[in-house]
Parts: C-alpha cells; structure tokens; sequence
C-alpha cells in the first residue's frame, strides 16, 4: 500500500494521505487530476471494481468533497480518493465512462446535492424525489425538520423520548438517579 | 400470279438500281428497299392466298434448263407461308431499322435487301447447291447487318460468326460433293429418291450435309459465336436473325431431312433437347437482354430441331406443332427484340422503365407468356399436341426434357417480366418510342393473338373452348382508361350475368360443379364489391382480375382436358398478374409463377400419359387409365397442389397472398386456391378406385396433415396480419386435402363442408384485415391494436370469421370438425388425425393473436380518429357472414345435398338426417338445436351481467392496474411482439424454414450449375471453332455408335 | 383578443408543464392518410370523471347480510409500503393464518378491498399508494399500520415520509406500534370486521365527499401528479 | 325440437346442484390443504361469501363491449358444458340436452368460453392479461393432444361418440371401467387434466406473484362474480366429463359427487407436491410421456 501511493506520488499530487485501516486508505488530489487518478487507477494499478461515490457538505470552506472509493479485488485493498470541489455551481466531471454504474451515483448527487454532471446518462431525472422543486435536501442549508413541519401535517401532542431513559423509567420506576 | 423467280430479279435488279440511283438521296433509297421487300412479300402472299383458295404446288425452272442445271425453285404451300414470314418480318424489320440504314446509308440498303432475298431463296430452292450458294449468301449478308452497329463488339461477333459459318459451309460442300457423287444429281427430291443411306459412304455425305445444318440451327454448346452475334448485334438485326433466318434455317432442315429420313431421328432430338434445355439453363444466368434473348431464340431452336427429331410419333400434328411453335418463336422473339431495341438497357432490370408506358408493357407481357407457352397463343396448343403425342408414343423422358426445358425458360423470363413490372428502387431510364418502332411490335403482338386464336381450331378438342370470355377480358383492356365505378360496375355484372347463366343448369345435373362454380363466381361478384372502395383507374386491375376468374369459369366448363388445362394457364395467368401488383410482391409473384409452371407442366405431364392409348381427351378418360396410375395419379396430384400450397410447394403463397392487395387477398386466397381442390376432387373421382391411387391417398393424407401442422404453426408466429392469414390458409388446405386423401362419404363431406366454410370465413378475414390495412397503413400486428374502439364492424366481422375459422360450437366450422372425427375414427387415420387437431387448436393461438393485436389492447396514437373500413368492404363481408349464420344455424341445409352428391361415389357411410338432427355410425349433433340453445344461453346471461353492473363507470384505455405505475405509452403497453416466445421456445424448431431453404438451394444449384457451363463460351473466336469441330466429331461418334 | 387568450392559456400551461412527463405532454402525430391530429394523453388515454358516491343498500336487512359478507372476506392488496410489510407474509402461515378470517392476499388492487398501509410512506410511494387506493373497487377499507402512518413515526422530521396518512385518504383502523406483531394485524383485522358489520367502514364514499380536500391535500407534496385528478 | 318445461326445470335445478357442488368442493379442498400446511384454513363455505361479496361490490369499471362479452362468453361456456353434459346415467330428467350433441361438441365447446375470455381479457389491455392468455393458449394446445388420443383411443374401444352410450358400456362391473379396460388412455387423459385444471405445475397462466393473476387483471365485482361462479360450474363438469368416459359415470348424484370430488383432488394432490412449470417446460412435458402413453393407447385398441 506504502508503496502504491509513493508510485502514486510521483505521478499524482496528493496530499493528506490518510491510512485509515491496513487495507483502506484515503487520498486528495486536485479537481482537475481526480479523474486522471481514478483512470490510472483502474488501468494500471487494478482497482477494477467501483465501489461508491460520496459527497460531504462541507458548507464552512464552501465545499463538497467527493470520495471515489475503488477496490482491488486481487490485493484486497481499498483505495478512496478524495477531492473537493466549490458549492457554487458545483460541477464534476462525469466518470460514467470508467463504470457505467456511476451515472447512478452521479445522478442520485445531482438529486440530493445538486451537483451537476455534465453528460452523465439521465442525470437530470428525479431519482427518488420525483418533482421535488426545493433546494437540494442533502444541502446543510435545507432544515429538513422545518420542511417536515410545513409540508406533511405534524400531529399536535406528539412527544418524543430518548428510549434508554424512557425504557428505564418504565422497566425500573424506582431505581431513580 | 407473278412468278416466284421475280423475287430474286425483285432484290437483285433493286440491288443494282440502288447502286446507280444513289443520288437521288437516302430517303428515296430506303424507300425503295422498303418496296423491294414489299415487293417480295406481296409476290409470296399472293402464292400463299392462292394455295388456300385452290391449293396447287408449282415448280419453276429458270434459264430455259431443267434441273440440276439451273436455279430449281418451289412454291409450295409450306413455302409461301414462310417466305411471307420472312417478307413480312423483313419488311416490318426494315421500317424498324429504317434510321440505322439510313445512316448507315445504300451499301447497308443493299446488303439488307440481299438478306431478304437470299432466305426466300433458301426457303424456295430444292437444289443443294444452290441452297448451299444462298446459305453463303446468306451468311455473308447477316455478318454484314451485324457489323452495321459498328462498334468492336460487334466486328468482332461478325467476325467470329463468318468464321464459325465458314467452317460449317466447308462441312456443308463436302458433303454437296459427297452426295452429288454418290447419287449424281443436286436436286433435293433426287438425292432424296437416291436412298444414299444405302451405299457404302453415303451415311457419311448425308453426315456432313446434315450436321453442318444442325450446326446452323446453332445446337448446344457449339453455338457461342451465335450468342455474340445476338448479343453484340444491333436489337433490329438480331431479330431479323432470330425471326427471319432461323424460320428459314429451319425449313431447310426440314427439307434436307427429306433426304435423309428417320433414322437420324434420335440423335436430331437428342441434339435439339439437349440445346432446348441447354441453352435455357444457361439462360437463368444472364442479365442482358439480348443475350438473354440469344439464348432463348437458340432454345426455341432446340426445341424446334427437337420436334422434327420427334417426326416418327407426330404423325399428321408434325406440322402444326412445329409450325405454331415457330410461328410463336417468329412473333414473340422479333418483338422482344424490338422492344429491347427501344429500351436499350444493358440489364434486364432496366426494363422496368416499361412501367411508365402501360401499352408496351402489355405488348412485353403478350410475348413473354406466348413464348412460355401460356394460352391463348399458339405455342400452346403446340405444346400441348407435343406432349400429347409424346406421352403417347410412351417417350416419356423426351417429354420430361421438354418441360424440363420450358421450366428453365420460365425462369428466367418470368424474372424478367417481374422486373419490369414490380422491382424497386430504380431510377427509370426515360426512352423515345418512334412510331416506326413501335408499330411493327404490336402488329407482331396482335399476331399472336390472332394466330392463338386460329389455332385453338386445330388442336384436338380445341373447337370446345369458349373465347367469348377473354373477348371481355380484352374489351376490359380496351376499356381501361375509365373510372373504377364504371370498370367495377362491368365486371360485377358480367359476373352476375355469367353466374345467373350457368349456375342454375349446373345446380340441375352437376352439383359438384355447382359447388366450386358458385365459390369461384359468387366469391368473386362480392369481392370485386370492395373495389368500389378504391379510388382513381387502378389500371390494369379488372383485365387481370377478370382473366383469373375467366380460367376458373373455364374450368369449371371444361369437359376435356385441353379445355381444362386451357382455364387452368389463363387462371394462372391472371393470378399472377393480380398477384404482383402487390407493393412488395416482385419475388413472391416469381415464386408462384414458377411453382404454378412446374405444377402446370405436372398436370401437362399427367394429362398426357393419362391420355395416351384413348380415344379421347375427354376428362372421363382418366377414369379408364389402367396403365401407370400411380404416375398419372401422382403427376396431376403434384398439379394440383402447387395450387393448394401442399407443405412442399407452400413457400410462394405467404408472401403472394400477404403482399397481394387488400381485395386481391381473399380472391387468391379465399376462391383462387380452391381451383386446386377442384382438380383434386376432380381426379379423385376419376381415379380413386384404384389401389395406387389410394396408397398415394395415404401419402397425401400426411400431407395434409403436416401442412396443417406447419402452416398454423407458421400462422402463430406471423407478426404480419395478412401473412398469418396466409399461413392459416396453407393449414386450411391441409385439413382439406387431408379430408379428400380419406376418400370415404364422411372424409368428402368434411372436405367439401371445409372448401365451403373456408372460402367464406376466410374471405370474411382477408376482406377485413385488409380494409383495417387499408385504413391504418401498415400490416404489422404489433403496430395495430385497440381498433375495436374505432371499427367495431370489422371487430365484429373478425370476431365470427375467428369462431368460425376455429371451429368452435356453434358457427358452422364446428360442422367440419365434427364432421372431421367422424370421417377419421371411421378410416382409422387415427394419428394423422391427431396432429390435424392439434394443429386445430394451435390455430387458436394464431387467431387470438390476430383479434388481439389488431382490435383489442391498446389503440395507437396515429390511429385515435383513424375511420371504420370502408363500406364497400364491409357489403360484401356482412353477406359472407349471413352465409355463415345460414350455414350454422342451419346445416342440413347445405350438409344434406352435399350428402346426397357423395353418395354417388361413395354410397356408403354416410349421416342419417332427422330435420337438423345429423347421426352418424359414432355420434350425432344437431347444429339448430345447438344454435338456439347457446344464443338463448348467452342472451340470458349477458343480460343479467348488464343489469348487475348496469352502473360501470366507462374508462380509457390507459386507466388499468399498472403495478401502481401508469402506462408510459400504448406502442409500451400493447403485448403483442413475439407474443408466443414460450412456444416458440418449445416447438420453434419446427418452424425453421427448412423447406424455403431446400428451394433456395435448388435454385442456388441451378444457378450455379449455369455459371459453371456458361463459362464454356469464352468469346475466343478459336475456341468457338473448336467448340464446332469438336461437336461435330462427338456427334460423329456417337452416331455411328 | 383571441391571441391574448391563447398567450394565457400557452403561459398558463408554461407553468403546469414544469412536472409534466414528457409522455403526457400534448404531441402531434402523423395519420395513416397524412393528417396531422394532436394527441393529449392526459385527456385521450385516461378518463377524467370524478368518482362517485355508491349509496349503501336501502333496505337494512340486505345490507346488513351483504356487509356481513364483505366482513367475512377481506381481499388484501399485496402492497407493501414500508418496512411494515415484513409483517405481512407471516400472516399466511401455520403460525398466524389469517385466512380462517377470510382474508386472503390478492395481487391486484381491482379486486382486493382491504389496503394495509405497512409502516412510512415516502412521498413517491404516496403518490402509488393513491393511485392503488382509487383503483380499489367501492367499498374499501384502509389499515394503518405503525407509527409512521400515524404520526410520522421515527420519521417524522424527514423531508419525504409523510406524518399523518388521514390527512391524504380515509382510515379505517390504525394500529399503532414500531412495529406491530402479526397479532396485532390480526386483532385490527377483528376491529376492521366489527366496524363493517355495524356499516361504519363507509370511509370510500367519505373520500368522495372531501375528495377536494384529499386532493389538495395529496397534491400539495406531489408536485408531478400527471395524472387526471382521479384514476379510475 | 318440442319446448319442455319440466326438462328445462330439472336443468336449471341440475345447474344450481352443480354450482353449489363446485363452490363446497373447492372449499373442502382449500381446507385440506391448508390442513396439509398444518393451518386452520378458510371455512369451507368461504366459496360463497367470497361470491357474494364480489356480486355486492358497489363500484365498477368497464373498458368496452368486449369487456362485457368476455365473462358472458366464459359462463356460456361452463352452462353450455352441462348443458351438452349427461350428468346422471339412466336418467332421463339428469342427461340435460346432450342429446343435441356428443363428445366432440363437449371437447370444442370448452373453446368457447376460453376464447370469449381471452377476448374480454384482450379489451381490458392490460400487458398481463395478453402474457396470461397467451401462456394458457400456448399450454392448452399441447394439454389437448393427450387428450384427444386419448378420446379418439375411447371412441375406437367403444365405437362410439355418445357420452351416454360411453357411460352404458361401462356399467355392469367396475372391472367394465375405461380405467381398467383401456388404462392406457385413461392415464394419458388424466395427465392431460393436470393441465386443464391449472394448478401447479401448470399455473403459469395465473401465476399470482408473477403477472398478478393473468387473463382477469382487470375483472372486478359482479365480473369476478361471473368468473368465479363459472370456474366453479367449470370444475365439476370437467370432472363429470372424465368420470363419465374413464370411471363409469355416476347413478346417482352422490356417486357423482364422489368420483368428481377425487378427479378434482388428484389434480390439486399434484399441485401441492409439484413446483410450477415455465411455459416451454409445460408445452414440452405434455408433448413427451402423455402423448406417448395416447399413442399407445390408440395403438393397443
């Protein structure tokens, strides 16, 4: 793994190289070269299998960080490549030609984030939401409580516990703190 | 009467004076040999009216000698009829070629008028040597025509064909010299009287004379050199070679086997055979027109050559056959010539630019039928008398060759006309028609209709058959400028007026006749309804239809077996024609035409051995036949089933009756196929009670049984509507003929109770599909869908034909199927009889396909304001269905005739009739009572559903249980593609199209084999010399052998 | 002036277009003979009636004797919402065998009367759950199974499951818990019984009578109805 | 053909017999298999209540004429089998109008409401209806060669196509039944029967989980009423056909509830222990040991 990522140093620019586990290690590199990294990736260093594509908000820097988790089925190791792109208008490049399967993964972050893809199959359908006209609900800035109480009718009266506490009044009522 | 001897002064005096008087200009010139000709021909004609009037011969002597010392000529009847021809063709020839001479200027004038002359000569002289010196003659002025073009190609055809004829005229003198040595005279008669067969080395003279005649008449394969002539030659030239110097080649051979007698007969019809089958293999291979036509004149040739072969058993018809062949040969090749002269085109596909001029269309059509042989033109009646006497004299492989030969012509000249009529995507070449040029092919045309009808007289039993008919057809021809109303309005009443005639006394004393009669007119009076629908002329429709029911009318009147045969090729004829004018039907209307020669020439075949040893043509000698039954049975049986589309011979008519029009459908469907169930009731009758023909009964009883199977398998995986129902009428005629095979009173019943109901259940669909296709465009199933909505008569109409057709209580169909157990159980067909039923209840499968997908599911976008089928459709369908509803809800009506007609043949086993109660030895039913039970049952319970849910909410057609989900679009939502993909899974195999494959492969065998022998004539000068030395020596040998 | 309205209607159908499927939207299409017709799939392919109100039998007696029948056969619709519907399958078995209450599963909603909502229901399954709801023949009765249908359950701060199914169609029984047991289910199928023998289970025509409300209200979360109003 | 009120009285109450019969036998069978799966299982009178719910369902759609014809075409057909159907041997009042026809007419009217119900279905155009009908038609054709080999073997045996000479021949013994005496065919025909009845492992038609029910997707209320009403007719009459021709009719009515109640268990006893054919399985299975046990059941008579 050590050396892969030093092979990979000297191609790549990467920075914060995290090794989470023995077999898991997370990478950064620039927007522009993701790509370029995920392709060497696959060609030549055998990560043939996609895993994911995730996104985090980071809404402080005015980031989304995408995380393109790869797998090397024969060295039975995982390689995530993170890299971050801006909240403004934020546009990927679409990696749907690498693996076909993540114009799914491309789409459901149109979907939920917004994030475009720009040629990426059927991105713009709804994926789950369908016709849903709001701010993209994965967004930080989108109070999902606040949209809940608006839209669906919230029931006057409806209390919540937390189930560890509840449960032990119920269960032990004198075995009070 | 002018003597004779001045057509020689005539054309050499005009030859001489056209030298001197060049100067008065071209025109004049040209005019001037156009006299001369004239001139020749008037001189002939004027002999030929006086041997009909008085009928003398006269013998000329020239320069104050007597024979052999001077120019010996005779004119004779034979004589002056073919130097009219060849005057006639020479002068029509002439005007044709009247541009080319003119440029070409007096020397080609001169060279033509010598040409003329010089075939009068050699039809007249009865002097070798002379003959011998006109031959050259001859010669001499064909390479110079040939070379008028003026092109490589054609001086070096000239070239190769003086080659090729000096060798002959070598081989020619020699044996002059021989003869004159042997028998000292040169006189034809003389050498004839000499009997030089007789002296030692006198075989070998008449050798030498003989072969290098035959080599004239240009025998396969020493014939190349005459292919490039024909091919490299300017078109009017070739045919004034094909017409005008084979007529007169071929009367010299005719005189010079005066000399040599009988004993040369086989080889002479080996040779001619062998060029007659030859040639027209090698035909099948070729794309230019000319050659093309080379090869069919050489064919023609052949089979003339052949015929004189055949002198010993032609007795007294030697004559008539020959002469009406070559009298075809004569019209129709110089005609096809001529015309490829106007189109120009250097591929046979380029005629389709016929298309734009309908007349000339028809004037290629009139000779492409005469020369196959079809009626009314002579060659007919010539062929027929051929294998008449054939069959007679027992040369039954001679025969065969024959046909064998005339199938190949078929081929490729059916393709041909195909071409012109009906291929696509071509750009069509625009061409100048010159009234000189067109003239001469239609007088060539009309001529062969007259000559057919003429000769129809002389043919044995020919007197018999009615012309009135196609006197109509051609005044529907005549007539065809007019409206669809008026034409429509014509043909139905004719019909009306020709049922009203003849069914009535048919009903009285022939009620098997009454039956087909009825189906063919009746059906055909109320499909033809439906052409009201059309709009414009449709030209070119009701000539063809008409002639198809005219060949069915004849049929049906025909008492002896040329008359018959005579209906069948007209019927024949007209289906095919009515068969390609579908959109995409080119190759289908090949198929069937081919499949209907070959079936006819079966007939032809078995007509003629059943024939020979009677008295009689008439159709009730097949029932004295003791000798080669089996043969005869099967010949005719095979006829007959290319009609039916038997498994076998089924793979012309998805795509005939699929692609045919939306009314022409149900005629060649419905009423045309039922023309072949007649032939087989027909023979069956006749010939039945022999124990051949019931084990080739037994064989055609699988038959059927397998084409059931097939053709309803076939059906359910059709996405095609028309060709499913054309696939489900080759089942339909399986069950029939499996019903006729079983030969008993119930198995008759079942066939004839099956013909009935499918003529109407299937006219009824294929009148229906047809207008929905008509209405929506398209015959794709899955395109249809949900049409209930906007045609609920034609939902209806294919609703009873549907129950009709599976045979479900209580529609009439259920009468065949009861009908069908009976005759089975009853014969002991047990297992036969399984796999009919099965494939009965695939036909369900195939038949809610078609109800399914068409009118049910879901209606399409671009049909959602499409109209109900017209209403002239509909006339015609809802009088079929009152048929229906007759016939089910009273069956014995019809049951019980037909009954008492089958008991004449078969007495026994028949059904006990108690009102509507049938009974037979197994089981009973009673059609009424089940009628009124089940109507009175429905209406009950359909009420009582209606007043249940009485308050049903009405919805559309997007408004079902979608998983939750809503239809994306009705082409989405309509299952109908592949809708069996299960049973094709299991029972797919089946269906591989292993027959059409067999048939592709014979005609890629064909083909090929062709290829390979074409490529003997390399168009090597040397070679083709060899070709004639080495025939000669091969023919030599085996001679002597 | 005829312009004018026609800009209207175009803008107004500018706005309603935004969630309309491209499949519903107005097309042209070519005729067989060549004329050119405009096909509205909304109008042509489904029908727009309202529903309607079915009147209980007058006679008392009748009724009574036809409401004991559909108590004793209740014809599930085989439609599992949430996780709810894990609870459903047991039913059949040896274990718990409903169907010695005469309810048995049926696949499809035209001929069950009993809709078992199970557990949450997302805004895009909502919008199938109607669709299945309208589709059930009259009289039908709705099962609300767990929290979820009731209050929005665990997920009732979600942006997509809805809090309070009563709010979007009639219910009939609830049955509360996360989740219920089987004998739960079939203790509500008791209640569902009781309710329909007394003719108190007449929720479908209740539906009918507010259906505006319903609707307004089913709409209001399901922006991309592109349907008619009712589906029949 | 006379109009005789009597007989047409004893036919319709013929009719209601055998309604109710076929309505308590499925329930019995019902209940057996659920005991079977060790459950309580539905009432065995489950069958009626069901039947008058559907008939008591107060809302209904329709898609067209044809959606109205198909469940009449379905019910003709059930009424029309008894109809054509001797019920009873010996009884004048119980052989219904079988005079009007024999074996055949039966064997082709079963088409009739098949036929009427796939066009019904068709109008509903519903994708599954159209998969539905076209499996069944598919299955069906190949259900009907055992069969027919099987009644043409019958017809040679007894030379005869009358149902109600069938059954006489067979009186006497029960060694006089078709079974013993061509067992043959009976085999092949009761074979054939698993198919006819539709359950596993032929219910590829309906197939429940799969295209929700097939062919009557669409059918609802009183035309589900209808539906069933004629499955139920529909099961006995078939039943009473094979008891007629292969187990010696029945003299009385509890005979015939008794022989058809078993022809009927001995499809449903198969169902229970077989899992379901694919269409090409089924179509292919039939084609295989069936039809061959009717060839040699032609072959030996």
């Amino acid at each position: 793994m050590e050396q892969l990522i030093n092979k990979l140093q000297k191609s790549f620019k990467l920075s914060d190289v995290k090794h989470q586990r023995e077999n898991l290690t997370f990478v950064t590199v620039k927007k522009d070269s993701a790509l370029d990294l995920v392709t060497h990736c696959r060609d030549y260093e055998g990560f043939s299998h996609f895993v994911l594509l995730s996104c985090v908000d980071w809404i402080e820097d005015g980031k989304f960080q995408l995380t393109y988790l790869l797998n090397n089925p024969s060295g039975k190791f995982d390689l995530g490549i993170r890299t971050f792109i801006s909240r403004d208008n934020a546009s990927m490049t679409s990696a749907h030609l690498l693996w076909r399967q993540i114009a799914t993964y491309q789409r459901e972050l149109k979907e939920m984030y917004g994030i475009d893809f720009p040629g990426s199959p059927r991105v713009d359908e709804s994926f789950i939401l369908e016709g849903w006209d709001e701010i993209p609900p994965m967004r930080r800035e989108f109070d999902t409580k606040k949209y809940s109480e608006d839209t669906y009718f919230p029931r006057e009266g409806r209390g919540s516990n937390d189930p560890a506490t509840y449960m032990k009044s119920k269960l032990y009522p004198d075995d009070e703190k | 009467m002018v003597s004779p001897i001045h057509i020689i002064t005539i054309g050499l005096g005009l030859a001489f004076a056209l030298g001197l008087l060049q100067g008065f200009g071209k025109n004049f010139s040209g005019i001037l040999m156009l006299l001369g000709v004239a001139a020749m021909g008037f001189i002939s004609f004027q002999w030929l009216v006086a041997f009909f009037t008085s009928g003398s011969t006269s013998e000329i002597f020239t320069a104050g000698f007597k024979p052999p010392y001077s120019i010996n000529l005779m004119m004779g009847k034979h004589e002056a009829v073919l130097a009219s021809m060849v005057n006639l063709v020479g002068l029509l020839g002439g005007i044709y070629l009247w541009d080319t001479l003119k440029k070409q200027g007096f020397h080609a004038m001169l060279v033509y008028l010598v040409f003329i002359m010089g075939m009068n000569i050699m039809i007249m002289t009865r002097d070798a040597f002379n003959l011998f010196v006109f031959m050259e003659v001859v010669s001499i002025a064909t390479a110079g025509l040939v070379i008028l073009e003026q092109n490589n190609k054609s001086v070096q055809a000239g070239f190769k064909y003086m080659i090729a004829t000096s060798v002959i005229a070598g081989l020619f003198l020699m044996g002059i010299i021989f003869s004159y040595y042997f028998a000292a005279t040169l006189n034809i008669d003389g050498l004839a009287n000499a009997n030089l067969l007789a002296i030692k080395g006198g075989s070998l003279a008449i050798f030498l004379v003989l072969i290098s005649i035959i080599l004239e008449l240009k025998p396969f394969p020493a014939n190349g050199w005459a292919l490039d002539v024909y091919h490299a030659a300017t078109p009017g030239v070739s045919a004034l070679i094909s017409a005008a110097s084979a007529t007169a080649m071929y009367f010299v051979f005719y005189k010079v086997l005066g000399i040599v007698g009988d004993s040369w007969s086989q080889v002479i019809a080996a040779i001619g055979l062998l060029t007659f089958v030859g040639s027209n293999l090698l035909g099948t291979k070729q794309d230019n027109p000319n050659r093309l036509l080379g090869y069919s004149s050489i064919g023609q040739m052949g089979l003339l050559m052949a015929i004189l072969g055949f002198r010993p058993f032609l007795g007294e018809k030697l004559e008539f056959i020959a002469f009406t062949i070559l009298l075809t040969h004569y019209l129709a090749k110089a005609g096809l010539f001529w015309l490829a002269g106007i189109i120009k085109s250097e591929n046979l596909k380029g005629f389709a630019a016929l298309r734009k001029k309908p007349f000339m269309l028809f004037l290629f059509g009139t000779f492409v039928f005469a020369l196959i042989g079809f009626p009314p033109f002579p060659s007919f009646f010539g062929k027929w008398e051929l294998v008449m006497h054939l069959a007679n004299g027992h040369m039954y492989g001679w025969m065969f060759a024959v046909l064998l030969g005339s199938f190949f012509e078929g081929i490729y000249l059916f393709r041909w006309l195909g071409y012109s009529i009906k291929i696509d995507h071509l750009a069509l070449p625009d061409f100048k028609v010159d009234w000189n040029k067109i003239i001469p092919v239609g007088i060539f045309a009309i001529g062969l209709y007259v000559a057919g009808y003429f000769t129809s007289g002389f043919a044995e039993g020919g007197t018999a058959i009615n012309f009135i008919p196609l006197f109509f057809v051609a005044f529907l021809l005549m007539i065809d400028f007019l409206p669809i109303i008026i034409k429509n309005t014509i043909s139905i009443a004719a019909i009306a007026w020709y049922s009203f005639s003849i069914l009535p006394p048919l009903y009285e004393h022939d009620m098997l006749r009454f039956i087909f009669a009825g189906i063919f007119l009746i059906g055909g009076g109320l499909t033809l309804i439906a052409g009201y629908a059309y709009k414009g002329k449709r030209p070119g429709f009701y000539p063809v239809a008409l002639l198809m029911y005219v060949g069915l009318a004849q049929i049906i009147e025909a008492q002896n077996m040329l008359h018959f045969f005579f209906g069948w090729e007209i019927m024949t004829a007209g289906s095919y024609f009515l068969i390609i004018r579908g959109k995409r039907s080119m190759p289908h209307g090949l198929s069937y035409m081919l499949f209907s020669i070959g079936g006819a020439y079966a007939l032809l075949a078995g007509f003629g051995m059943a024939h020979a040893g009677q008295a009689s043509l008439s159709l009730d000698v097949l029932a004295n036949v003791s000798q080669n039954v089996s043969w005869i049975f099967g010949l005719l049986a095979v006829g007959f089933l290319t009609k039916t589309a038997s498994l076998g011979l089924h793979i012309w008519l998805p795509g005939a009756h699929g692609e045919a029009e939306s009314d022409v459908s149900p005629m060649v469907s419905a009423i045309l196929l039922k023309a072949g169930v007649f032939g087989l009731v027909i023979l069956m009758i006749a010939m039945g009670h022999h124990p051949e023909a019931a084990n080739i009964a037994y064989i055609l009883g699988w038959l059927g049984a397998l084409t059931a199977l097939a053709g309803n398998l076939g059906a359910t995986f059709q996405e095609d509507a028309k060709r499913l129902l054309a696939y489900s009428s080759i089942a339909q005629l399986g069950y029939i003929l499996f019903a006729l095979s079983i030969m008993t009173h119930l198995g008759w019943l079942t066939a004839f109770t099956y013909s009935i109901n499918h003529f109407m259940y299937k006219a009824i669909l294929f009148l229906t599909i047809g207008a929905v296709v008509l209405r929506v465009g398209t015959h794709n199933m899955y395109e249809m869908g949900g049409l209930i909505k906007r045609m609920p008569f034609a939902f209806i109409a294919v609703l009873i034909g549907i129950i009709a057709l599976s045979g479900v209580p209580p529609l009439s169909g259920f009468a065949g199927k009861w009908l069908f157990y009976n005759a089975v159980i009853d014969k002991g067909w047990y297992f036969q009889g399984a796999i009919v039923f099965f494939s009965g209840t695939i036909a369900f499968l195939y038949l809610f396909k078609l109800i399914y997908s068409v009118f049910l599911g879901q209606l399409k976008d671009n049909h959602r304001q499409v109209k109900e089928i017209s209403v002239w459709f509909i006339i015609p369908i809802y009088v079929l269905i009152i048929g229906i509803m007759i016939f089910s809800a009273k069956p014995q009506w019809v049951l019980q005739p037909l009954g008492e007609m089958i008991t004449s043949w078969y007495p026994n086993g028949g059904l006990q009739w108690d009102g509507g109660l049938a009974t037979s030895a197994l089981g009973y039913w009673n059609g009424s009572g089940i009628m009124i039970s089940i109507v009175i049952m429905f209406a009950l319970l359909l009420s009582w559903l209606l007043v249940m849910s009485r308050k049903a909410q009405k919805v559309e057609q997007f408004n079902i249980v979608y998983s939750a989900e809503r239809p994306f679009r009705p082409e989405t939502t309509h299952v109908s593609y592949n809708i069996y993909a299960g049973y094709n899974k299991a029972l797919g195999f089946l269906v591989t199209p292993v027959i059409a494959a067999f048939w592709d492969s014979m005609d890629n065998l064909v083909h090929s084999v062709a290829g390979f022998f074409r490529k003997i004539y390399s168009g090597n000068g040397q070679v083709y010399v060899a070709h004639v030395v080495l025939f000669v020596v091969v023919v030599y040998f085996f001679a002597i052998a | 002036m005829t312009n004018e309205t026609n800009n209207i209607v175009e803008d107004k159908l500018e706005l309603e277009d935004k969630f309309l499927a491209p499949e519903n939207r107005k097309r042209q299409v070519t005729t067989p003979d060549g004329t050119i017709i405009e096909v509205d799939p909304l109008r042509d392919y489904f029908s727009d009636a309202r529903p309607q109100i079915y009147r209980p039998n007058s006679i008392p007696v009748i009724e009574n004797f036809l409401n004991w029948a559909r108590a004793e056969s209740l014809w599930v619709l085989g439609f599992g919402t949430g996780c709810g519907s894990i609870e459903l399958p047991p039913l059949t078995t040896p274990r718990f065998d409903a169907y010695r209450f005469g309810v048995q599963m049926r696949a499809t909603p035209r001929q069950s009367n009993v809709f078992i909502i199970s557990g949450y229901l997302s805004v895009k399954t909502l919008k199938r759950v109607v669709r299945s709801y309208e589709q059930m023949p009259n009289p039908k009765y709705v099962i609300a199974l767990g929290s979820c249908t009731i209050n929005g359950g665990m997920y009732y701060d979600s942006y997509n499951t809805i809090n309070r199914l009563d709010q979007y169609m009639p219910v009939d029984v609830y049955i509360a818990g996360c989740m219920p047991r089987p004998e739960a289910l079939l203790a509500g199928f008791n209640k569902l019984k009781e309710l329909i023998k007394a003719g108190k289970a007449e929720k479908a025509n209740e539906y009918v009578e507010n259906f505006d409300w319903y609707k307004a209200n089913q709409k209001k979360i399901i922006k991309d109805w592109n349907m008619p109003d009712y589906n029949w | 053909m006379d109009f005789d009120l009597t007989k047409l009285l004893f036919t319709l109450l013929g009719l209601l017999i055998v309604l109710n019969w076929g309505i308590l036998m499925s329930g019995i069978i019902r209940k057996i298999g659920a005991r079977v799966a060790k459950r309580y299982g539905i009432p065995v009178y489950q069958g009626w209540i069901d039947l008058i719910k559907n008939y008591a369902i107060r809302s209904q759609i329709t898609h067209g004429i044809m959606f109205y014809l198909g469940p009449v075409f379905r019910l003709s057909g059930g009424v029309g089998l008894f109809l054509f159907m001797p019920m009873i041997f010996g009884s004048e009042h119980w052989s219904n109008y079988s005079f009007q026809g024999d074996l055949i007419l039966l064997m082709y009217f079963q088409f009739f409401g098949m036929l009427g119900m796939a066009l019904g279905a068709g109008e509903g155009g519903h994708p599954n209806s159209a998969i539905g009908i076209s499996r069944g038609l598919s299955q069906f054709t190949t259900i009907e060669v055992p069969m027919t080999l099987a009644v043409i073997a019958i017809a040679i045996q007894y030379h005869t196509l009358s149902i109600a000479d069938i059954v006489a021949a067979q009186q006497g013994s029960i060694l006089n039944w078709t079974v013993f005496t061509n067992p043959f065919a009976t085999v092949a025909a009761m074979l054939s029967v698993l198919g006819a009845f539709g359950h596993s492992p032929f219910n590829l038609v309906k197939a429940p989980n799969e295209i929700p029910i097939g062919p009557p997707t669409e059918y609802h209320g009183t035309f589900l009423g209808v539906l069933r009403t004629n499955a139920a007719i529909l099961h006995v009459i078939e039943a009473v056909l094979f008891m007629n021709l292969f187990f010696g009719g029945a003299s009385n009515w509890f005979e015939l509830f008794l022989k058809s109640f078993l022809i009927y268990f001995w499809s449903v006893f198969v169902g229970m222990v077989f899992p379901r054919f694919r269409i090409e399985q089924s179509v292919r299975w039939f084609l295989k040991i069936p039809t061959l046990l009717g060839i040699i059941a032609i072959i030996l008579a």
